[in-house]
């Protein structure tokens, strides 16, 4: 490292670290850039006839005028919504429970068990819910066994396994952020709430989840942008095409090998996800850089 | 009431469709697949999931075998008269199992080369896309017609030792042999007949072993490209119509069938695929070039010469799925 | 007689807001808080006095009720309130850092115990005004909490409580934060508000000058016990242990053993065998080992033998000065070895006393205390 | 929220708080544990004929015989290595740079360089890629405009492409512990570090990395797992030459419908990817639970 | 005299460790540090003493390398050292909070410094175990950092600085961290450390006990500038600015304005209406504001109107007892209102004074301090 000893931490950059530092930047940024020029440039042509293009937003219209596309994007949006309020409400209790409860032991081997879900392939993991949900499967099976249901039940291919999927596969995502600031949540600031006449609730609404607001936007931010961007999961677990706007990139780009309409597509898929972030700050008041510090 | 549709690209035209959705107020759900899709997704649910599956019918009694995940044809229910007679009792014999028939023919065709005359003119059979001169512009996909096609190209008749393992298996292992000193020639592995469409189109491909369809629509827009029936013979192939095991809009789905077989109905759906349906008559409504290029391609000797595709004895494809796994693996 | 002590006096036996009956507190095997028992009457400031991790926050912790006791009672104005939750008992806690919520302002810290009190919103800007000026605060209601300096913290920490007019308020140093002036000052604040308020105050500190200055009543406490409960000047004058005796003010230490006795006066011989005497509480059998206390500000220093007849009266080299203005002490040497720390008086005279010089330090045996060694104390009765 | 006043953080569990949690924790370990118990049960049997399985380790031996298999394994498993390694290498100066050189917005800026790949779903990301890097993409004209080649170039389906498009999937996952790490690591420590006479390579090696290697070890062992279970990008960019092992899984489970197989592919996967792991963790002579608290 | 005063004599003017010359830093606009200059003697103690954020933690990093100045030079052993990486500099600095390597044992933390000077490997065990000797920690080598006591990583810490055998050694309020009881020894230790090492010591605090006992000399610092350098006596008893009056030591501070001057005697009209006598240094202009500051421990207190002739004698009222064992103080009250603190002399006569007592208190002119307000103090020149 060419740190320059003793001014490691004062705003004067060091040339040294500079030069080390200026491709890796750059290879961050170009990386996602550049591609994104490119995309750009294809999405905007229309080919007009065998290796001839004109430029076009015929791309973007169809978008807005095939109601068929809308409607997935709509659908996308509306399930990653859900998806991400679901693995908030699932994920508080459990940070608050690592960050403010336990201690020593118990409290990692909790952590531990919410990194679970990373030690297993997303695909082997798909799999195995897949053999697990299907009507032969063991949940089958077990409600059979348990006289719930007489005949055996199908829990693939549909939007509950699907929203399982996404929710399991999310929540390390919403646990760490929550976990984060949790922790960093003075426990004599709880303590002092409930010192002051607070209910369990009052200390909640009042204390703890002011506090974890940033952890609480972060998290959401990547798990919504996570949900939305996710294509193994709904597209293995859903079965049917067309559920999932990543899909229909998919479709475009594979099957259809149209660049042109899957670059539009993915370009659409930056904003609309990017302008529906935004709201949600706008909406809860908070802003992106103290979110994301 | 939807009908929840697993079927090939082209299959199912968004006009059919509407049509068919404003004539029964059946709302039709379109899933596109291909035949080890459709199994895979059928068998996962022990065909659940979807009301009607079109695989091809070589692939049919095999998986009903192994999976059972189809469901018998009332015969009674569809409008037989509708149908190419000798198609109908081919596929019935196909795709008999248990003494039950399973499957109903729709859409026919081929597999054979396309091939960009200007720049692959050498190309007459499978095993010329193998030739030095075409390094890195050429592209078949990594599934079992290949190994067929192949095994052809090369002298055997892999289908008559469907019943002979051993034998399948020598056979097999010759053509592993080809594909992996083939591979230097593959630009790509193609799995979506656009994507294989859009290679051709942008010349990074000049010869490729594909659908007859795929080449007259290139032909088109482009005379230099064209479909080619191989000399040892294209692969003939009848995709079906199938009862998943446990549809939940059987009905529907008769209605479906009788409802694509009408032949201006059929026609359309020949448009839009490419190839050819069972449904009696419905050539009189296709229009004249896509006749015209069926005939440039299939002069009567090579109609003769077409293989058809038996049905798959269960086991088999085990067998064919290492040798592609090999010779995906090899460099 | 201070007017704590005569406070207290007049109060006793009227009215106990808070007392404890042998509580105790164990974690896993080790005893936090063992067998604790007092009661404090209305109105008195009583702290808790001990080093670190002898149990104090532990004890506080199980009045506000943050944590259960594994035996023992609480009783608050009477009743016991053992079964009630924290946010249920008529205490309050000033937190150690404080524990403002940062998210709000002074007047929300301030109304956020009103609400849930239930008290009348239209009732709220009146008590905040009026005990943000009881705290010398008007008019910082608007002021977000990162404007304040620490010791307007403090006061808003305190008002926060005080407004709820609980029976006990209890701190956890809250002074520990604060810089050397700042808790100089808030020394005396302190003392002022709980006697503006007039609200039982138990305060619990590691600092003696804190506890001796505010409190009425001090209990010093030890590896979970209390080792005794009274005024400041009787832990100061009067320690009836080892360990109050050297943890309450300064002391010079010496381990030493009994050589005679006579009524309440010991001979001893210390370590460095320095004969002293000393005058004794208890009878201590002869040669038992002993622990002697004299306090610097006892000893006087004479640069000549002094005339009066002294107890004690050692001849000592100056070793060095430690210059602290008022608070100077003198480091000297016996003959024999044993150091002295020696307050040095304001006067003129001592200035020019330079290392080396010989000078005479001496003290009366009644000025001294002494302890045997290694009997374990008792903890306190019952007060 | 049902938590006791004041009980919040003692060891004591609390009724109420265990009835809220315990469903969820049940979800957490049985969506992973009942799908593995599951595939267990799927990958012990072979089809000896038309639905009639028996039990057998052959779909495990195939992987030990078929070299195949185990090539395809070594291969994925010595790539995620590399995979790991390279980005640790270059995460590492950024995170330090982020954790201990920059203050206030410069800071947050660079962070959320780092976070930008997470705003684009991963396969759009590919997608752009693939644009950029074909032969008929951005760069490949660049370098025929610039003079550098005289005819196209393929830059796509490379070991290269897979590998830096890796790398970029994985940075945020090794910067976020490593920043975390390197953020608790007291500056007075590195300051007395160079006080005493060291170098900022001694400094680096005998006090910064010391104190960061629970970061390190847990950023590489979380890299390590996702890239190891990748399939998107490897299969996109890799193409004809991808060869990745959850390729084989997904192959086995879709295309040859060879349930038993895949179930196998994935429980060996699971087991030999938690061997590496191990022993990465006894080389380097850390233990599991420091690393992931 | 006292002996640090009489080390400083012996080496002054012989040769410095260290010296500054105008040193400056700016954060922004703001002057952290602002032309201090000043120079040090081999083998003295020096402190720097001054309320928080005054500059000196900013001061001391310059010294050793992590700050550069923006004008002024640092001369080390009589080169500049400006251009020198601090892990170059002759200096080794002792970090508030210690900064001892956790993963390292406490051998390792001392060998660390040895290895990067290229001492031998061979001869590290020696010069580890005659340090750790030094500060009486003999057979520590092996220990843990977390198995040490604050008290005992403290030694370490200056143990690893002392090997290296510094020209300078730096200390950032070292004691800061310790509790009460440990800080007190603690002191005495450093000072005895620093004699033993014969090591030019520059100790930064803001607790004016610490800097007092240990120090040669002290610079009193202020707003980024040195307000007077002096040895502990000189600014106790003769501070140049109302400033170094106020934070030194403990005062009575009251405003006031001058009604008469005679000589060195000034006559001063309080804002309460008291009258006073007090010495003045400089002449004041009649009617100009002053700050006028009386220690505690000069004022007599006396239950009669004291016989001999006192400069000021006031009756005043007992309000109440500030009870802290040998540095008890009264709170007193004159007629006019004006509360003085007062030291409680440590005889038997005082305890029994009520709350409410009238009493006298006196004190001669001379015996108080008095400095024109509003004139900003001018920084100390080069000394
Ligand atoms: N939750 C706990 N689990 C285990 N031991 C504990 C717990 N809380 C406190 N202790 C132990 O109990 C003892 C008393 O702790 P307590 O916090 O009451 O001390 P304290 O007197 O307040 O000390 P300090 O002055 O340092 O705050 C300590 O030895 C501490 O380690
Ligand atoms: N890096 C920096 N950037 C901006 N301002 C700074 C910086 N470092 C210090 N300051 C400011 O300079 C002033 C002096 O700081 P310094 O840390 O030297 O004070 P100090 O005397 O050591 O105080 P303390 O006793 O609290 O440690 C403070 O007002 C501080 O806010
Ligand atoms: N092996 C059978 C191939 C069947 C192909 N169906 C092709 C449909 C193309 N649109
Ligand atoms: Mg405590
Ligand atoms: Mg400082």
């Amino acid at each position: 490292m060419s740190v320059e000893p003793g001014n490691f931490n004062r705003t004067q950059y060091r040339l040294g670290f500079w030069l080390l530092l200026a491709p890796i930047l750059l290879w961050l940024s170009l990386l996602i850039i550049l591609p994104h020029i490119d995309m750009v440039l294809v999405s905007l042509r229309e080919r007009i006839a065998a290796r001839q293009y004109a430029f076009s937003f015929s791309n973007y219209t169809a978008f807005f005028t095939e109601p068929l596309y809308w409607n997935t994007f709509v659908r996308t949006a509306v399930m990653s919504i859900i998806a991400t309020v679901l693995t908030l409400i699932i994920a508080f209790p459990v940070s608050f429970y690592i960050a403010k409860v336990l201690t020593g032991r118990p409290k990692i081997a909790l952590f531990i068990l919410c990194l679970i879900p990373f030690w297993v392939s997303e695909l082997v993991r798909t799999y195995g819910w897949m053999i697990l949900l299907r009507e032969t499967g063991l949940i089958s099976g077990a409600l059979q066994w348990l006289g719930l249901v007489d005949q055996p039940v199908e829990m693939l291919y549909n939007d509950v396994a699907i929203m399982v999927g996404l929710i399991y596969t999310s929540m390390l995502f919403m646990v760490v952020p929550l976990v984060t600031t949790l922790d960093s949540l003075d426990n004599s600031l709880i303590e002092a709430g409930y010192d002051l006449g607070g209910s369990s609730w009052h200390v909640m609404r009042s204390i703890v989840i002011p506090h974890a607001m940033p952890g609480i936007m972060s998290g959401c931010i990547v798990v919504f942008m996570l949900t939305l961007g996710n294509y193994l999961t709904p597209t293995l677990l859903g079965g049917k095409n067309s559920l999932w706007f990543t899909e229909q990139i998919y479709t475009q780009f594979i099957t259809r090998f149209n660049w042109e309409q899957g670059a539009a597509f993915g370009i659409l898929l930056l904003i609309l996800s990017s302008l529906i972030v935004w709201l949600g700050l706008k909406i809860t008041k908070q802003s992106f850089t103290r979110v994301m510090s | 009431e939807t009908l929840r549709l697993l079927t090939w690209g082209g299959y199912a035209p968004q006009d059919v469709v509407e049509q068919f959705e404003k004539e029964t107020g059946i709302e039709v759900k379109i899933t596109l697949s291909n035949n080890e899709d459709m199994i895979s997704k059928l068998r996962a649910t022990r065909g659940a999931g979807f009301d009607l599956a079109q695989p091809s019918q070589d692939r049919i009694v095999s998986a009903q075998a192994d999976f059972d995940i189809y469901k018998p044809m009332d015969l009674s229910k569809i409008e037989t008269a509708k149908i190419i007679p000798s198609m109908l009792a081919a596929t019935r014999k196909n795709t008999e199992f248990e003494g039950e028939v399973y499957g109903v023919p729709h859409v026919w065709g081929t597999s054979g080369l396309i091939v960009n005359r200007k720049a692959a003119a050498t190309v007459k059979d499978y095993t010329d896309l193998c030739d030095d001169s075409l390094s890195g512009s050429v592209s078949y996909r990594l599934k079992r017609p290949t190994l067929i096609g192949f095994a052809f190209a090369l002298g055997e008749d892999p289908f008559a030792a469907y019943g002979d393992t051993e034998k399948y298996q020598a056979i097999l292992d010759k053509v592993e042999a080809k594909l992996v000193a083939c591979k230097s020639n593959v630009k790509a592995y193609w799995s979506g007949g656009d994507a294989l469409l859009n290679l051709m189109r942008s010349g990074e491909v000049s010869a490729a072993m594909a659908w007859d369809a795929g080449g007259w629509k290139l032909n088109a827009e482009n005379p230099d490209i064209t479909f080619v029936a191989p000399k040892s013979g294209a692969l003939g192939w009848i995709d079906t119509f199938v009862l998943p095991r446990k549809t939940k809009a059987e009905e529907a789905a008769y209605k479906w069938i009788n409802f694509v077989m009408q032949p201006e109905v059929a026609a359309r759906i020949t448009e839009s695929a490419g190839n050819f349906t069972a449904a009696k008559g419905s050539d009189d409504f296709v229009n004249d070039s896509l006749k015209a290029q069926f005939k440039e391609s299939f002069p009567q000797a090579d109609l003769d010469n077409i293989n058809w595709y038996p049905p798959v004895p269960a086991g088999l494809e085990e067998m064919e799925g290492k040798v592609l796994d090999r010779v995906k693996a090899a460099n | 007689m201070s007017d704590q002590a005569f406070a207290v006096d007049a109060d006793a036996g009227v009215q106990e807001d808070l007392a404890c009956t042998l509580l105790s507190k164990h974690f896993g095997e080790f005893a936090a808080v063992d067998e604790v028992s007092f009661s404090i009457p209305r109105g008195a400031f009583f702290s808790i006095l001990g080093p670190s991790g002898c149990g104090k926050t532990t004890l506080l912790r199980m009045l506000a009720g943050f944590q259960q006791p594994d035996s023992g009672d609480i009783l608050i104005k009477g009743s016991s309130v053992l079964h009630t939750a924290p946010n249920k008992r008529p205490v309050n806690m000033v937190f150690q850092h404080l524990a403002l919520f940062p998210t709000m302002s002074v007047a929300e810290n301030i109304a956020y115990g009103l609400k849930r009190k239930g008290v009348p919103k239209r009732e709220h800007a009146a008590l905040i005004d009026e005990v943000l000026a009881k705290v010398q605060l008007p008019g910082y209601g608007d002021k977000r909490i990162d404007q304040l300096s620490g010791g307007q913290k403090q006061r808003v920490a305190i008002a926060r409580c005080l407004v709820l007019n609980p029976a006990v308020l209890l701190l956890d140093e809250p002074l520990g934060a604060l810089d050397l002036k700042l808790r100089e000052q808030m020394k005396i604040e302190l003392k002022r508000l709980q006697r503006e308020f007039n609200t039982t105050f138990v305060y619990i500190t590691h600092d003696q000058s804190e506890a001796l200055v505010m409190s009425d009543q001090v209990a010093v406490m030890n590896k979970g016990r209390f080792e005794q409960v009274g005024t400041p000047q009787e832990l100061y004058y009067q320690p009836k242990t080892a360990f109050v005796a050297g943890f309450v003010g300064d002391s010079n230490q010496y381990a030493g053993t009994v050589q005679a006795q006579s009524d309440q006066i010991i001979t001893i011989v210390t370590e460095h065998g320095v004969r002293l005497l000393s005058q004794s509480r208890q009878p201590m059998p002869l040669g038992s080992p002993i622990t002697l206390f004299i306090r610097p500000e006892v000893m006087q220093i004479s640069t000549s033998r002094p005339e009066a007849e002294q107890d004690n009266c050692l001849q000592v080299t100056i070793l060095r000065m430690l210059f602290d203005g008022a608070r100077s002490q003198l480091q000297v040497e016996t003959a024999e070895g044993a150091v002295l720390t020696v307050a040095l008086p304001q006067t003129a005279d001592f200035h020019a006393l330079e290392p080396g010089r010989s000078v005479y330090v001496s003290w009366q045996a009644g000025q001294s205390l002494c302890f045997p060694v290694s009997t374990e104390t008792q903890p306190e009765s019952v007060q």
